[in-house]
């Protein structure tokens, strides 16, 4: 099966500090993987280099083996790829409804400026979409007066309304209290398998990705330390010292 | 050759001035993040206040001399008065608010120093030439130079030195690098960051006044000189990089070289040669020769 | 200066308190009440130190005079002062209040150029009554007619071919002139006069170099050094204001006086800040005081009352800009007394315009006579002398004072100016 | 339906009030007042637009003036006298210099923005003055009395179409900037004033965004400088000079950014304050500008429009 995204040899440093080497990795279509490694192990970095935020020294990212190391994000995000992200990205000043029907004028890529944004068929669509994220109720309500966790879900809920074929999330859990995180999980786990879109998100938290990814990779300082089954991964004792710092 | 010596000495006088009238500009944004607007009217005040205790003094006939260190009390009177004024009564307030509110905060006070000046110093032209003239002449590539433009230079390159000083080299230096890259670090420190914003504003409005101050005696003060001063010096930073002491120098080393070249050789692109710098230098370097550009962290 | 400021922005409000004393003659059949005008000038702004607050000063006092002595065909006049400063837009709109809520008769003013042409067109739609009366260009009856509008002061042309007869009066042997400048409409029109004034009266002149510097710039040290380098023998300027002063106090310091004859042709800065020994010309036979002028009992008279309201240097100079706002008053009461003579009742706008055209009255700048523009343009001497420091007086003063007459610096009717400067002065009368 | 009625009815009445009511109530300088503001509106407006996306400009005055030149240099070199061709012409002249200044200016915010904007202006102002063989230099252009429609009017006949054609222009134009502050660039705008880097993770390019935006300001402050050229009849570098550009901010700041019809109060409110306060004392002018900047910025941060929200409003919007 060829990989809808697949990057070889990528390699960014931080002055010194080595947030990814020599990187190579596919994800095919249908996968979810998990991406874990302790904080600094270059998780974000990678997502940030696989959507064009930033540019890798060497290496090259291939999106259905079109090479896309030279896009900037938005080229990207035409080509199918959404991203969410561990702070939350969000237009505090509108309400959730609003940003969501931004998402989709965007993705149908009609950022005019006379018809109106709020036409009933994408009002019908946006309330649908924050339907899956139990949002709807929110709708009307000011981003900036969300709590955290809805924010959290918005930020996701804006790129799946973008129906990309590739979703990257930053941390979905983070900032999500661990009696909600699996809650919070099952809701993503349920609309992207509806919606049959790839995944790949980047996670500290094991049990996480234990329960919801079907390959995971492991970070260490740049590097990818190990890449299979959860169990049989996450098993492994290097890895646990790794990700924990301790066995 | 000779005419290149001339339009180097033009250049260069002119370029020691437009440093002065800058450097307080770039400072002040460099530590508050605040651009100020009012910078144009502080100027104003430094030179109106100068000529008035230059001529003040004149008239007591005794020797000019001490014009000199009048003209910096003047600056420093203003600076320590009016700079810290601003900063605690207006600016302090609307830090956490959009940075387009602190332009317009900035923009209203000038409006009103705008009128402070005028009310207080009349509309007539005031001219303090005595230090200007009491420094004589100096026989340069065949002509006659005033020496006060080169005590310009040698002003300005004392600001430019004791600036670099001061942030390199003293604790207080530290304590600025410190709050400038990082204000809630700083403040965890122990930083007093409110303390140190009034004291970097009042500087900042010391060099805008000092700047002032010593154009007194070179040209005549008239109501509307702020505006003019804020537009100049703000090409001029911009050009170096917003923030940048030493942007702003080679900022103004630029302009000042471009525009005697300009008076010699295109007398029509006088009016324009600073702005054709600017324009080209942004189209090229958004931010300016050192000035850097921020990356959001997601 | 700020007592200035005060003092006059309190009497614009309590103007008509100071007006109401004094004694009318009988008015005549249909005379209104008062005789209500509006008074324009820079209160605001560069213009206002050297020539607005002055005019509008001298304004006040001839107001109060005429109104002492009886007002115009007995009706007492009264101001309305408002500020010439801002753009066009709004100076027109101040204008059309004037005209339209205040209901002013006539509207006196304007010395901007700018502003002296965007007024007239309003003036004739509205039917207006409007005396231009310190402003330069001589565009404004060149290009266009306009029945309601007059100017009583000579426009800029006389300053420009003043200023080149007087230079050859003090320097014949002349050979090479050079110009700085303020770059804007007065600086161009000033110098473009000026040199083909000069290259007509003496064709072997070479102009090495005209230099714009931006208008305030304040700024010309490298001005100065290129004409150091260059050693014209007559450097021409119209400087006026701030940038006049600056540039006397950088040229004098930097010797270019030395080298270099400097003329200007105005007089739009004070004297005390001016250096001695440069040419300079005051826009008609103004602020100098030459021997015919100081028999002009209206002048002694003018002098007199200004000095004593807002008091003077010892030499009793003036700006210019209040010498002219006294002729538009002048000009409008004549024209009025004319029109009254004629109607034997209380005149119509058109009937005084009328009266006006080509009239003649007596100012304390001598007789002004309109002479050009269908009669609706003032023709004037140019008087020029150089700055001398009195030690008697210890101010500045002039010296070596030369009037040329107005038939001798102003075109004939009809012509254009530039026209009669390129045909060589035909009809001048010197 | 019944509500969509009444919208229309209150159209109509508010309408048939402005365009004939209002000329026949009103003074002759009154109407020329109101003829003024409501040009000066648009260029309000045009600020008011990119203040939505947080761009604020000390440069307006640049495309203020552009649009009056544009009709001033087609007056004077091409003879053309018909109020809607100089229009056109100028709102083609805004559209020209805004794309061409975009391309520099949309890659900037905040500060850079607002005193690129400034620069630009003061170049333009600069021009003006230097080239005074082709512009007059400071003697300005005189604009003359434009036909309109082919119709050549005079006096005061003149002036209350000029009234007229400025009032329904600026209403037009008011309704299109509502239309796009409700389009989805108009939201894209307000959230660039947000979150730039989202808007590029939606795959919307934000330089593009601010260009149009840029462009479609700088239109508007065309118009606005051509219908002051029309009425005043001429025209001086002094519109584009800085203190303009910073009465349209303040006019901005003074109406409020919360509505499309903000600007429009702001600049009725700002011509009669300052016909009547400027003669008052000239003096503190710019003072009491200043005070009042400052009032607002610390105490009504909304604008005038804000104390609407006082008023008592049906349920719908």
């Amino acid at each position: 099966m060829s990989a809808l995204l697949e990057t070889v040899g990528l390699t960014r440093f931080f002055g010194s500090v080595r947030a990814a080497e020599d990187l190579n990795m596919r994800v095919t279509e249908g996968e979810t993987v998990g991406i874990i490694g302790s904080n600094g192990s270059g998780k974000t970095t990678f997502l940030n280099l696989a959507t064009g935020y930033l540019k890798p020294e060497r290496g090259r990212i291939l999106l259905d083996g079109r090479d896309t190391t030279a896009l900037p994000p938005r080229a990207i995000t035409r080509l199918g790829v959404a991203r969410s992200f561990q702070i939350p990205q969000l237009y505090l000043g509108m309400t959730v409804l609003e940003a969501t029907l931004l998402s989709l004028a965007a993705r149908a890529g009609r950022i005019g400026a006379w018809a109106p944004l709020q036409r009933d068929d994408r009002i019908g669509e946006a309330r649908q979409t924050l339907a899956q994220f139990a949002l709807d109720t929110h709708a009307q309500r000011l981003i900036g007066e969300l709590p955290e966790g809805s924010r959290k879900l918005l930020d996701i809920a804006l790129a799946v309304a973008l129906k990309p074929r590739l979703l990257l999330m930053d941390e979905p859990t983070a900032g999500v209290s661990t009696e909600d995180k699996f809650e919070v999980m099952d809701t993503l786990a349920a609309v992207l398998r509806d919606s049959g879109i790839t995944t790949l998100f980047v996670e500290h938290d094991m049990d996480v990705v234990q329960r919801y990814s079907q390959r995971v990779l492991v970070f260490d300082q740049g590097l990818v330390i190990a890449d299979g089954e959860p169990a049989q991964v996450l098993g492994d004792a290097d890895v646990r010292r790794a990700v924990l710092g301790h066995v | 050759m000779r005419l290149l010596l001339v339009v180097g000495l033009d250049g260069l006088a002119y370029a020691s001035w437009l440093f002065l009238v800058s450097a307080g500009l770039t400072f002040t944004y460099g530590v508050l993040r605040v651009l100020n607007l009012a910078h144009g009217n502080l100027y104003a005040l430094g030179a109106y206040l100068g000529a008035t205790f230059v001529m003040r003094y004149a008239a007591t006939g005794s020797t000019p001399a001490l014009t000199y260190a009048l003209l910096l009390l003047a600056a420093v009177i203003i600076g320590i008065t009016v700079g810290p004024l601003i900063e605690r009564l207006f600016l302090r307030r609307v830090y956490s608010r959009d940075e387009e509110v602190q332009l317009l905060l900035t923009f209203s006070i000038s409006l009103i120093l705008e009128d402070v000046v005028k009310l207080t110093w009349g509309v007539s032209p005031i001219f303090a030439e005595l230090p200007y003239t009491f420094l004589g002449r100096v026989r340069l590539g065949g002509i006659n130079y005033a020496w006060y433009p080169f005590l310009l230079t040698a002003v300005a390159l004392a600001v430019g030195g004791l600036l670099w000083l001061v942030v390199t080299r003293t604790r207080l230096g530290k304590v600025l690098t410190s709050v400038i890259t990082d204000r809630e670090v700083s403040l965890t420190l122990g930083i007093n960051v409110p303390r140190v914003y009034t004291l970097a504003f009042a500087a900042g409005a010391v060099l805008a006044a000092l700047g002032g101050a010593l154009t007194a005696p070179m040209f005549s003060l008239v109501p509307g000189v702020g505006a003019e001063v804020l537009v100049t010096s703000f090409a001029v930073v911009a050009i170096g990089g917003l923030g940048s002491i030493g942007g702003a120098a080679l900022g103004a080393l630029l302009v000042g070289l471009a525009r005697s070249a300009a008076v010699y050789f295109f007398p029509e692109l006088d009016l324009f040669a600073i702005y054709l710098i600017m324009a080209a230098v942004l189209a090229f370097r958004p931010q300016g020769f050192f000035g850097e550009v921020e990356v959001r962290r997601i | 200066m700020s007592w200035y400021a005060k003092i006059s922005a309190l009497i614009a409000l309590s103007g008509f308190c100071v007006l109401s004393a004094g004694t009318s003659a009988a008015p005549v059949a249909g005379a209104p009440s008062e005789l209500k005008i509006g008074v324009v000038a820079f209160l605001s702004g560069p213009a206002s130190g050297p020539f607005g607050i002055p005019s509008r000063n001298a304004a006040e006092v001839w107001i109060d005079k005429i109104n002492r002595e009886g007002g115009i065909g007995g009706v007492k006049v009264v101001p309305v002062f408002t500020d010439e400063a801002g753009p066009a837009d709004k100076v027109v709109t101040e204008f059309r209040r004037l005209a339209l809520d205040e209901k002013v008769s006539a509207v006196m003013g304007y010395i901007s150029s700018a502003n002296c042409l965007a007024v007239p067109p309003v003036a004739d739609e509205l039917k207006i009554l409007t005396i231009l009366s310190d402003c330069g260009t001589d565009r404004v009856f060149e290009e266009g007619k306009h029945a309601y509008v007059f100017r009583t002061n000579s426009h800029t042309v006389i300053d420009g071919v003043g200023a080149a007869r007087y230079v050859l009066t003090i320097k014949p042997d002349v050979k090479t002139i050079a110009g700085i400048d303020q770059d804007y409409a007065w600086g161009r029109d000033s110098w473009e006069v000026f040199k083909r004034s000069m290259q007509k009266l003496k064709p072997d002149v070479e102009v090495v170099d005209a230099l714009w510097p931006k208008i305030f710039a304040g700024e010309y040290s490298a001005e100065i050094s290129k004409l150091l380098v260059e050693k014209p023998d007559v450097i021409f300027t119209s400087f006026w204001g701030g940038d006049l002063v600056t540039f006397s106090g950088q040229a004098k310091a930097r010797g270019l006086l030395e080298q270099s004859t400097v003329v200007v042709n105005n007089t739009g800065a004070d004297l005390k800040d001016l250096a001695p020994g440069m040419l300079i010309g005051s826009r008609g036979p103004n602020g100098i005081v030459s021997p015919d002028m100081a028999k002009n009992p209206l002048r002694k008279e003018f002098i007199a009352l200004y000095k004593q309201k807002y008091g003077l240097a010892a030499n009793d100079y003036i700006a210019h800009g209040a010498y002219h706002y006294v002729q538009a008053l002048q000009g409008l009461k004549a024209a009025y007394e004319k029109a009254i003579k004629t109607a034997g009742r209380w005149p119509t706008t058109e009937e005084v315009a009328a009266a006006f055209t080509h009239s003649e009255f007596d100012t304390p700048s001598g007789r002004v006579a309109m002479g050009i523009g269908g009669g609706h343009q003032a023709i004037q001497p140019a008087g020029y002398g150089i700055i001398k420091f009195d030690s008697a007086l210890g101010v500045n003063t002039f010296t070596r004072i030369e009037m040329f007459p107005a038939r001798c610096v102003n075109p004939p009717d009809g012509m254009k100016s530039l026209e009669w400067i390129d045909k060589g002065f035909p009809g001048a009368q010197c | 339906m019944d509500k969509r009625l009444r919208a229309i009815a209150v159209l109509l009445v508010s309408a048939l009030l402005l365009l004939v009511g209002v000329p026949l109530l009103l003074s002759g300088w009154l109407l020329f007042l109101l003829t003024v503001a409501s040009a000066k509106a648009l260029a309000v407006l045009g600020i008011v637009l990119l203040l939505r996306g947080k761009l604020l400009t000390f440069g307006h005055a640049l495309y203020y003036a552009t649009g009056a030149y544009a009709a001033g240099m087609a007056v004077r070199y091409l003879g053309v006298h018909e109020a809607l061709v100089l229009l056109a012409l100028a709102l083609v002249a805004g559209v020209a210099m805004g794309a061409l200044l975009g391309l520099l200016v949309a890659r900037y915010r905040a500060v850079y923005f607002a005193l690129l904007n400034l620069a630009f202006s003061m170049v333009l102002y600069g021009m003006l003055l230097k080239l005074y063989n082709v512009t007059g230099g400071t003697d300005g252009i005189g604009i003359g009395e434009p036909t309109l429609a082919g119709f050549r009017l005079g006096g005061n006949a003149l002036r209350i179409a000029m009234y007229e054609l400025s009032v329904i222009l600026t209403a037009v134009l008011v309704y299109f900037t509502h239309r796009f502050f409700v389009s989805p660039l108009g939201y894209t705008l307000r959230a660039i004033r947000d979150n730039e880097v989202r808007v590029e993770y939606m795959g919307v390019s934000v330089w593009r965004a601010v260009y149009v935006s840029y462009i479609i300001a700088g239109a508007l402050g065309a118009v606005s400088g051509c219908l002051i050229a029309l009425s005043v009849g001429h025209i001086t570098p002094d519109l584009a000079f800085w203190s303009q550009s910073g009465e349209f901010v303040f006019v901005a700041i003074l109406g409020g950014t919360g509505s499309v019809l903000a600007p429009v109060i702001g600049s009725v409110l700002f011509e009669a304050v300052r016909n009547y306060a400027f003669e008052l004392s000239p003096y503190t002018w710019q003072m009491t500008l200043g005070i009042v900047l400052l009032l607002i910025i610390f105490f009504l941060p909304g604008g005038v429009w804000s104390l609407t929200a006082y008023l008592p409003r049906r349920s719908s919007r």
